[in-house]
């Protein structure tokens, strides 16, 4: 149904300003601002954060004119844009800038915070414009980190004497947008930012946005945003499910699509109890799927495979070798399963071991973390795990249990599976980090604790020069992929379909979030 | 067909309003057409009432329901002639029989107590007679609706017509009902069944108000199973039995002189004074005497000073009270008295089914309603209820067999043999074939449910019976089969009666002595010739004087 | 003579006694048995892997060889309702079950408490009735994980207050009827009163009830797939199936329409058997 | 779902000569003794309704205060004692289960349901905004099921073996349509091919029709199943018949005298409607994409958003409350015979 073509602007049309964009997004936030990427999208309009990254992943500036580290790269230094205010009328200044990330920190922003966690000492204001960050250990890759939209800086003001609820809602900012109203469970209104002056480096034009307001609408539903796209009610869409992905291009919608950089949607396998703790249990876990031809069908060619189990082909250090490592062969996940004394079957084909089952359980999240595409594609690798002789048993979480902790520990659960978002392979750090009694690591999926591991990466996240580190980084890659703690599945993306009448919609590129500043109609 | 087979015009003149002749009706069944009623022939002149008479099932009501088109679903109605004023209504379209029925006939159905709408007030039911024929104004249908309600005899007219069924008398129901089908001054009024679940006195007035219509002009139909009733207005009988006309006439003529055995049955059926102590039915029902010792004489169930109340929305209300009665052993204690005036209650009280407010209940001299329940189960054999509707008194999931096997007591028969014996005679006694056994009660006829309930009543051997309204859903003819059945156990097993029923024929017929009941009191007791013969109190002499009578009684009666 | 039908109007049709259609009631019962044949062998009826991934022929439209096409992975999607029967029955039955099982305790605990009991179960039921079902099957998937036990629970749980009303009444009507009266004059005791009459006669209703809910409570628990709470894939639940094919309603219009048209079907002869039962009860009570 | 059967009417009664004409104290003291008890009746369902909201988040499993943390971050991981402080703190998660109990029976006693631990604001006002385009959308969903199922049930029931068998048959396929699957279809046909609606619904008049149609498809088949038992029912009582005695014809006799009596069971099953939308809209709202109590109750769950979902519930038990009592008083109006007693069941 709805195959009609998407209406094109009548010949001779060219690009006007003013107007309003309607945009369905998938799902709502509690928040404007937060750690989660819905409100990282949400905060990129109407906040502003220190650098931005341009199309290749480079750093420009955005709030900050310039920044250099010291030569042990322990301190930053910020040089703040002049002149910019915040809508509530106060001016930026780098004391507000330490505000910020003092209170992010602080619990304001706890993503914010998992990327500045032990590295960050302290902000301080040198000057007016002029704002110092001090590390405990080098961290070359601040700047990119703090592209991100969940460092989006909020009026000191406004951060102090407003309540909870207002920063909730509305928070102030020097974006090109304001938030104008929000009605609950229907839309966010933004309105321009008449005397927005601060657009990041990589934005095509400057001043005021072109169009005068922008409808954020919630349309949870993938099917009826299609739908609203086709029918002219909405301009934009966010998150195209892969089965209309084709034709909407085909009928003359504009698609973008950007590939998140950070972790994968992967499988990480738990390499502390249960049968994962044998490697070459993993390696034939590996080696039976074939996860090209799973995801290439099911992905409907849209959603790119992804091999590489630590980061995806859009971060910077990403390493081909490792995505390419376990490729699908049956002989050898049956032999290496053979040498690892799996050789019994039962009746349903599952492999045995003195009596015990070669029963995995992969535990997700459904609907936030793995959509309807996810699910399908975890269903396949269930499908064909069976050919090997594992019994691989699914157990969608709802989210409440899923944020409760379910299947958190190492004896819940064989298999996680999931991504993270981030602009730099420091994801690694994140992700591997082995855990310690005083600083555990919740996110180290495989609980694989290898201080090995640990310090390549820390070494990496700490090497200044780009080739170097993306070296270090690499080696990490084919580390883990060698001894197959995770294997990768799928890119995780951010896809956008415009109708042809509204041009110059771009996707920043730390996330893939739509950027309106320089879209405009063409009437 | 003989020209006694239809009444003819008897010293009448003039054209008949209806005119009907060789009527047959039948049923689409599957296996085919099946007719019900046979070759009915009859004229009805202006002013006339021609009565039809039978017994359930003879095809009254399918007959008076052709003719306003109603026959029913899958009828068929064949008819050399079905003249109404003159026009063949045979070909008449739906259309045209809507403009007939209400304004030229009036039609008094038979389910009188539910035939009008119990969701809205009697008014509008009336009314819609009027709205539906033309009646344009609102204001002047409510004007003639209490014109009518007050012709028909309803008291505060306007109060009554803001009031739904379930808030009015019987007797006010079937007026309103009588008020709606002469609303229009309908040449013709069918009345099926007026005044079947009426109290006598209530039915003296509706046969009353029929009579007046009688008197306008109004040519009546009455349908009735009541020959008493019917002695009363009709000028014409025609008695029907399985379909078809078995006799016709003059009323006098028929019920003084019946032709036909059949009629003379039913007259002979009907209880009252004259039947005392003979027989209604003409064959004898097969009672097999069983000897049994010989019951102490003197009281066996014994009531002083019985009140009960129950609570409702608007407080209390006394259904009983102060209600003293002693039933001898071998006697039967009638009561009788109007619907509502506590009869069941006493009843249940007897049976110490429900506990009195005050007073007290003994049975064979031991007390009764004072002690716990627990007490009493061991001694409930001796008193045993045949309840006011049979069919309900029966678990539906079982059998006649189960049901009578639950009622024997379970010391007495143990083996299955044993218990087998017990039922066999059990259904010799009330005169059951063996084959009921295995049915269950709803595919039995009335008559053969109050057997099986009277021999449920039996199975426990007691000494004193109960018997709420045992006959009052029963035809004449099985009400005297089953009167004749009662009278014929009480002398082989010397049980004691408790009747109570709302017809004072029956009553009569069966008592020794009588208690006469009103809003819970009891307002006249005495023997029954002593009640019956002298009322003292009022009420009872209205009740008395309101009895119907056949023909031929009055005759009788008036020769004396 | 000549022959006429007096308006064989519709009013005539009001007398007739309704008989239940026996070709609708044939059909129903040929339904059930095919569904009940799909629930308990499978295999007879279809010997192929239902999960089993043909990436070669994913959405592929019905036809020879996909009687109900395939889904984004190639699966068969016959193959799948047929084998999707099992854990779909079980939800229908299970829930009417539970339902019922736990209205008939409430509804005779109200009926027959007394001063105490009574009224506070007359509450629990409200307070029961009150409570978003939705919740309710949120809470329960949170507690017990999704499963189809937990959907069956889920959904009888909340259907019980509206059959715990109803074994109430007629708990109530039974105990005051006139046979019940006659059991008391032969002098038997309360219990075996209430073993013998009124629990045989009040929950007799119920097995026509049962049957209508069945079909109910598969529709009740593909609502809660909708939401992430029903059968966790893959199994081939129907509900399940519902919602996995809703992504797709516009491309494949088979994913969602065959295991709806289904859950219809089978709404339809479970109900259709359930009046029919129902009046053959009704005929043999009434 | 409510038993039609088992509300038995009033059986009829011949007893009662005449009403008895009362006195206006005795029935206004009737009336107060029966809207003190509804009263009383009503604040205990409230009082079990947060009693169970209370103990079903007391049961559920994990530590609160991490969920709310790492609901608040996207993060499913564990906490240390250090980062939940703040939170144990400012919702008294530390105090014993009896006093946080009490305070939430104190609260919502002084109508306080507190506040969102998601989004920082008083459940009040998050409900309160929410709670319009539900209602909206659930009565007209009624109001639409109700005209479908009339209309229907009006022209079909006991109408001959075939007719009837059709009303019956189409009742019970549409009593057994999920919503997300009509909505979709309704949807995909109507607002995206025909362009007769907006596709995204909103709250906006014109895309109310199809998620009402959505929620009422469905709910007409229901009522019309217990509706045509009970208009079958009622076509054959003798009233009926002299209806017709009177001269009237089939159509008016359905719509004046049979309708009534066949309405009650969907009266009852729309009381239950309206207190069962919140289960049903969700569906809805999802797909049209409206705001609505559903969304904001399942997002509340998922976040484990405790005191919205109390909110909820609460809100939930006084529809219930306030959809019986207009129930009852409907049952009055239709069927006043029920009105002297109450309502039977
Ligand atoms: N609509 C119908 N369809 C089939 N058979 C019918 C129908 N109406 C009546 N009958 C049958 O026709 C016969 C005559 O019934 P009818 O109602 O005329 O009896 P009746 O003399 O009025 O009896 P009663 O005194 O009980 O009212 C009965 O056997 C009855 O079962
Ligand atoms: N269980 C009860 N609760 C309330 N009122 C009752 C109850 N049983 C009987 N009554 C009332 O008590 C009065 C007497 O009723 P009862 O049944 O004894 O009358 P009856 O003489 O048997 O009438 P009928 O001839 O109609 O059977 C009536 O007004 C009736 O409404
Ligand atoms: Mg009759
Ligand atoms: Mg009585």
């Amino acid at each position: 149904a709805g195959t009609s073509a998407a209406e094109q602007p009548p010949p001779g049309a060219g690009p006007v300003t003013g107007g309003t964009i309607v945009y369905g997004h998938q799902q709502e936030p509690a928040c404007v601002f937060g750690g989660w990427i819905e409100q990282a999208y949400l905060s990129t309009q109407v906040l502003d954060a220190l650098t931005s990254l341009d199309e290749d992943g480079r750093v420009v500036p955005w709030l900050a004119r310039s920044w250099e580290q010291s030569p042990d790269g322990l301190s930053w230094t910020f040089h703040l844009r002049e002149g910019v205010r915040f809508t509530d009328g106060t001016a930026l200044t780098a004391a507000v800038v330490a505000h910020n990330i003092e209170h992010w920190v602080e619990g304001g922003n706890s993503t914010a915070k998992v990327w500045l966690d032990g590295y960050y000492d302290s902000a301080t204001a040198v000057d007016d414009l002029t704002l110092r960050i001090h590390l405990g250990k080098p961290y070359p890759r601040l700047a990119e980190n703090l592209a991100q939209g969940y460092s989006g800086i909020q009026s000191q003001q406004a951060l102090q004497t407003r309540t909870a609820e207002e920063n909730c809602e509305a928070p102030i900012g020097s974006g090109a947008f304001v938030v104008d109203h929000w009605d609950r469970g229907e839309e966010i209104v933004l309105r321009r930012n008449e005397d927005y002056t601060s657009p990041p480096a990589n934005a095509r034009h400057t001043g005021p946005a072109y169009v005068e307001r922008i409808r954020w609408r919630f349309v949870p539903d993938g099917t009826t945003r299609v739908a609203s796209l086709r029918a002219g009610e909405t301009d934009a869409i966010y998150d195209v499910p892969a089965v209309d992905y084709a034709d909407l291009g085909r009928d003359g919608y504009t698609e973008l699509k950007h590939v998140t950089a950070g972790r994968p949607q992967q499988l990480s396998f738990n390499t502390q109890r249960g049968p994962f703790t044998d490697e070459r249990v993993r390696k034939a876990f590996a080696a039976g799927l074939d996860r090209r031809a799973l995801v290439e069908t099911i992905g409907r060619g849209v959603i790119p495979y992804e091999g590489n189990g630590a980061v995806s082909r859009s971060t910077p250090g990403y390493s081909r070798e490792a995505a390419e490592a376990h490729s699908f062969d049956l002989d050898t996940a049956n032999r290496l399963l053979d040498e690892a004394g799996w050789t019994g079957r039962d009746e349903d084909g599952t492999r045995t071991r003195g009596g015990e089952r070669l029963s995995v359980l992969l535990p997700y999240n459904s609907g936030t973390i793995i959509n309807a595409d996810g699910a399908s594609i975890l269903q396949g690798v269930q499908q064909q795990a069976k050919a090997t002789g594992f019994d691989v048993r699914l157990v969608p979480v709802p989210p409440s249990g899923f944020f409760a902790g379910e299947y958190s520990r190492p004896d819940e659960r064989d298999i996680a599976v999931g991504y993270w978002t981030s602009v730099t392979a420091g994801i690694l750090w994140v992700n591997w980090r082995p855990g310690t009694e005083d600083w555990p690591n919740g996110n180290n999926a495989a609980f694989y604790d290898d201080p090995a591991l640990g310090e390549l990466i820390d070494r990496a996240n700490q090497t200044a020069d780009p080739a170097a580190q993306e070296a270090l980084y690499r080696q990490a890659q084919e580390l883990i992929a060698d001894r197959a703690l995770s294997i990768g599945l799928f890119d995780r993306l951010s896809t956008l379909a415009v109708s042809p009448s509204l041009q110059g919609v771009w996707q920043e590129n730390a996330q893939g979030g739509p950027v309106f500043y320089d879209a405009r109609f063409v009437r | 067909m003989s020209a006694a087979q239809h009444a003819g015009p008897t010293g009448r003149s003039g054209e008949p309003v209806l005119s009907v002749r060789g009527l047959h009706v039948g049923f689409a069944r599957r296996e085919g057409v099946r007719d019900v009623v046979h070759d009915v022939s009859f004229d009805l002149h202006p002013g006339e009432c021609l009565a039809v008479v039978g017994e359930s099932g003879s095809g009254k009501s399918v007959t008076a329901r052709t003719l306003v088109g109603l026959t029913g679903d899958g009828a068929l109605v064949r008819a050399e002639r079905l003249h109404f004023d003159g026009a063949d209504v045979r070909g008449l379209s739906a259309r045209d029989w809507r403009r007939t029925r209400g304004r030229r006939i009036g039609f008094v159905l038979q389910d009188a107590l539910v035939s009008l709408d119990p969701l809205r007030p009697v008014g509008a039911e009336v009314e819609e007679a009027l709205r539906l024929h033309g009646w344009r104004e609102r204001r002047a249908r409510r004007a003639k609706v209490l014109e009518l309600l007050t012709a028909v005899g309803v008291p505060s007219a306007r109060a009554r017509a803001r009031q739904r069924p379930d808030e009015l008398s019987g007797g006010l129901r079937q007026r309103a009902l009588i008020a709606s089908a002469i609303a229009l001054d309908p040449e013709v009024v069918v009345a099926d069944e007026p005044t079947t679940a009426l109290d006598v006195t209530v039915q003296a007035q509706v046969l009353d108000l029929l009579a007046e219509q009688k008197r306008r002009g109004v040519a009546i139909v009455l349908i009735s199973h009541d020959l008493s009733v019917v002695a009363r207005l009709a000028d014409r009988v025609l008695v029907m039995s399985g379909g078809r006309v078995v006799e016709s006439g003059p009323t006098r003529e028929v019920l003084t002189a019946p032709r036909h055995e059949y009629t003379r049955a039913l007259i002979a059926a009907v209880p009252g004074e004259h039947t005392r102590g003979e027989r209604l039915s003409p064959a004898p029902a097969a009672v097999l005497p069983r000897p049994r010792a010989e019951r102490p004489g003197g009281t066996v169930l014994e009531a002083s000073g019985l009140v009960k109340r129950y609570a409702t929305a608007e407080g209390s209300h006394t259904a009983v009270s102060g209600v003293s009665f002693s039933l001898r052993a071998g006697r039967t204690l009638g009561i009788v008295g109007e619907s509502g005036s506590g009869k069941s209650t006493t009843a249940r009280l007897a049976l110490a089914l429900t506990a009195p407010d005050e007073g007290v209940v003994n049975l064979l001299g031991r007390p009764w309603s004072q002690v716990p329940e627990a007490q009493r189960r061991e001694r409930r054999k001796e008193v045993s209820v045949v309840q006011q509707d049979p069919l309900s008194s029966f678990d539906p999931r079982w059998t006649v067999e189960r049901v009578l096997l639950d009622a024997l007591p379970p010391r007495r028969s143990r083996t299955a043999g044993e218990r087998r014996a017990r039922l066999r005679e059990l259904l010799a006694q009330v005169g059951l074939d063996e084959d009921v056994l295995a049915r269950f009660p709803l595919t039995l006829s009335g008559g053969q449910r109050q057997r099986v309930s009277i021999a449920r009543a039996l199975a426990p051997e007691p000494s004193v019976v109960v018997l709420d309204e045992a006959v009052s859903a029963l035809d004449v003819s099985v009400q005297a089969q089953v009167l004749d059945l009662l009278a014929d156990l009480q002398r082989a097993l010397g049980l004691s009666y408790l009747f109570i029923s709302h017809d004072l024929g029956v009553v009569y017929h069966v008592s020794d002595d009588v208690l006469v009941m009103k809003d819970g009191e009891v307002v006249e007791r005495g023997s029954a010739e002593d009640v019956f013969e002298r009322p003292q109190h009022p009420y009872t002499r209205e009740l008395v004087s309101a009895l119907p009578r056949l023909a031929g009684q009055r005759a009788e009666e008036e020769a004396r | 003579m000549t022959t006429l039908l007096l308006e064989p109007a519709p009013e005539a049709r009001a007398v007739r006694t309704r008989r239940p259609r026996p070709w609708g009631v044939w059909l129903a019962g040929l339904a059930a048995l095919g569904f009940g044949v799909a629930a308990a062998a499978p295999g007879l009826l279809d010997t192929t892997d239902p999960l089993a991934l043909h990436l070669d022929r994913a959405l592929q439209a019905p036809g020879p060889g996909h009687w109900f096409g395939t889904d984004e992975a190639g699966r068969d999607l016959f193959s799948r309702v047929v084998h999707g029967a099992r854990p779909s029955l079980a939800i229908g039955v299970g829930a009417s079950l539970v339902s019922l099982s736990l209205a008939v305790v409430l509804g005779t605990l109200a009926a027959l408490g007394g001063r105490v009991v009574a009224p506070v179960v007359d509450r629990v039921v409200e307070v029961l009735f009150s409570f978003p079902s939705l919740l309710l099957a949120l809470l329960l998937v949170a507690l017990l994980g999704p499963s189809a036990a937990t959907a069956a629970v889920a959904v009888g749980v909340g259907t019980a207050p509206g059959y715990a009303r109803m074994v109430r009444a007629q708990v109530l009507s039974a105990r005051g009827s006139a046979y019940v009266e006659a059991a008391v004059a032969l002098g038997h005791s309360p219990g075996r009163i209430l073993r013998r009459h009124v629990l045989p006669n009040a929950l007799r209703p119920l097995v026509a009830v049962m049957a209508l809910s069945i079909g109910q409570s598969i529709v009740w628990a593909s609502s809660l797939s909708f939401l992430g709470l029903g059968v966790a894939p893959p199994s081939s639940e129907w509900g399940a199936l519902l919602e996995a094919g809703r992504p797709y309603v516009a491309h494949a219009w088979w994913l969602t329409v065959v295991p709806g048209l289904v859950v219809v079907v089978l709404a339809l002869a479970t109900t259709t058997l359930g009046k029919h039962l129902q009046a053959v009860l009704e005929r043999s009570a009434s | 779902m409510p038993a039609s059967s088992a509300d038995a009417p009033a059986q009829v009664d011949a007893r009662f000569s005449a009403a008895p004409l009362e006195d206006p104290g005795a029935r206004l003291r009737r009336t107060a003794r029966r809207v003190v008890s509804r009263l009383l009746g009503a604040l205990l369902v409230l009082w079990g309704a947060a009693t169970a909201a209370f103990l079903a988040q007391a049961v559920l499993p994990g530590d609160r205060a991490t969920i709310i943390f790492n609901i608040r971050a996207g993060q499913p991981i564990e906490r240390t004692p250090e980062e939940l402080a703040a939170i144990n703190a400012q919702y008294g998660f530390q105090d014993p289960v009896l006093t946080q109990y009490l305070h939430h029976l104190s609260g919502l006693v002084r109508g306080d349901l507190g506040e969102s631990y998601q989004q920082f604001r008083p459940v009040t006002d998050v409900i309160g905004e929410q709670l319009a385009p539900t209602l909206v959308l659930t009565l007209t969903a009624i109001a639409l099921a109700w005209a479908g199922m009339v209309v229907w049930v009006v022209l079909t029931a006991g109408r001959g073996r075939r007719t009837a068998g059709l009303g019956a048959a189409v009742d019970t396929a549409t009593a057994g349509l999920p919503h997300y699957w009509l909505g979709i279809v309704l949807l995909l046909v109507f607002a995206l091919q025909l362009r007769w609606f907006p596709v995204i619904s909103g709250n906006s008049p014109a895309g109310l029709l199809l998620p009402a149609l959505t929620l009422a498809v469905p709910l007409a088949g229901f009522m019309g199943q217990a509706t045509r038992t009970e208009f079958e029912r009622a076509l054959q009582q003798p009233f009926v018949l002299s209806a017709r005695t009177r001269g009237a014809g089939d159509l008016a006799i359905r719509l004046r005298h049979v309708l009534r009596h066949a309405a009650l069971p969907a009266v009852t099953l729309s009381g239950w409607a309206l207190g069962a939308t919140i289960s049903g809209a969700v569906v809805v709202e999802t797909v049209y994409t409206r705001a609505g109590i559903g969304r904001v109750l399942v997002t509340a769950v998922n976040n484990q958003d405790l005191p919205i979902v109390t909110g909820v519930v609460l809100l939930v038990a006084a529809l219930y409350v306030v959809a019986n009592l207009l129930v009852d008083l409907v049952h009055g109006l239709v069927d006043p015979r029920t009105a002297k007693g109450g309502r039977p069941s």
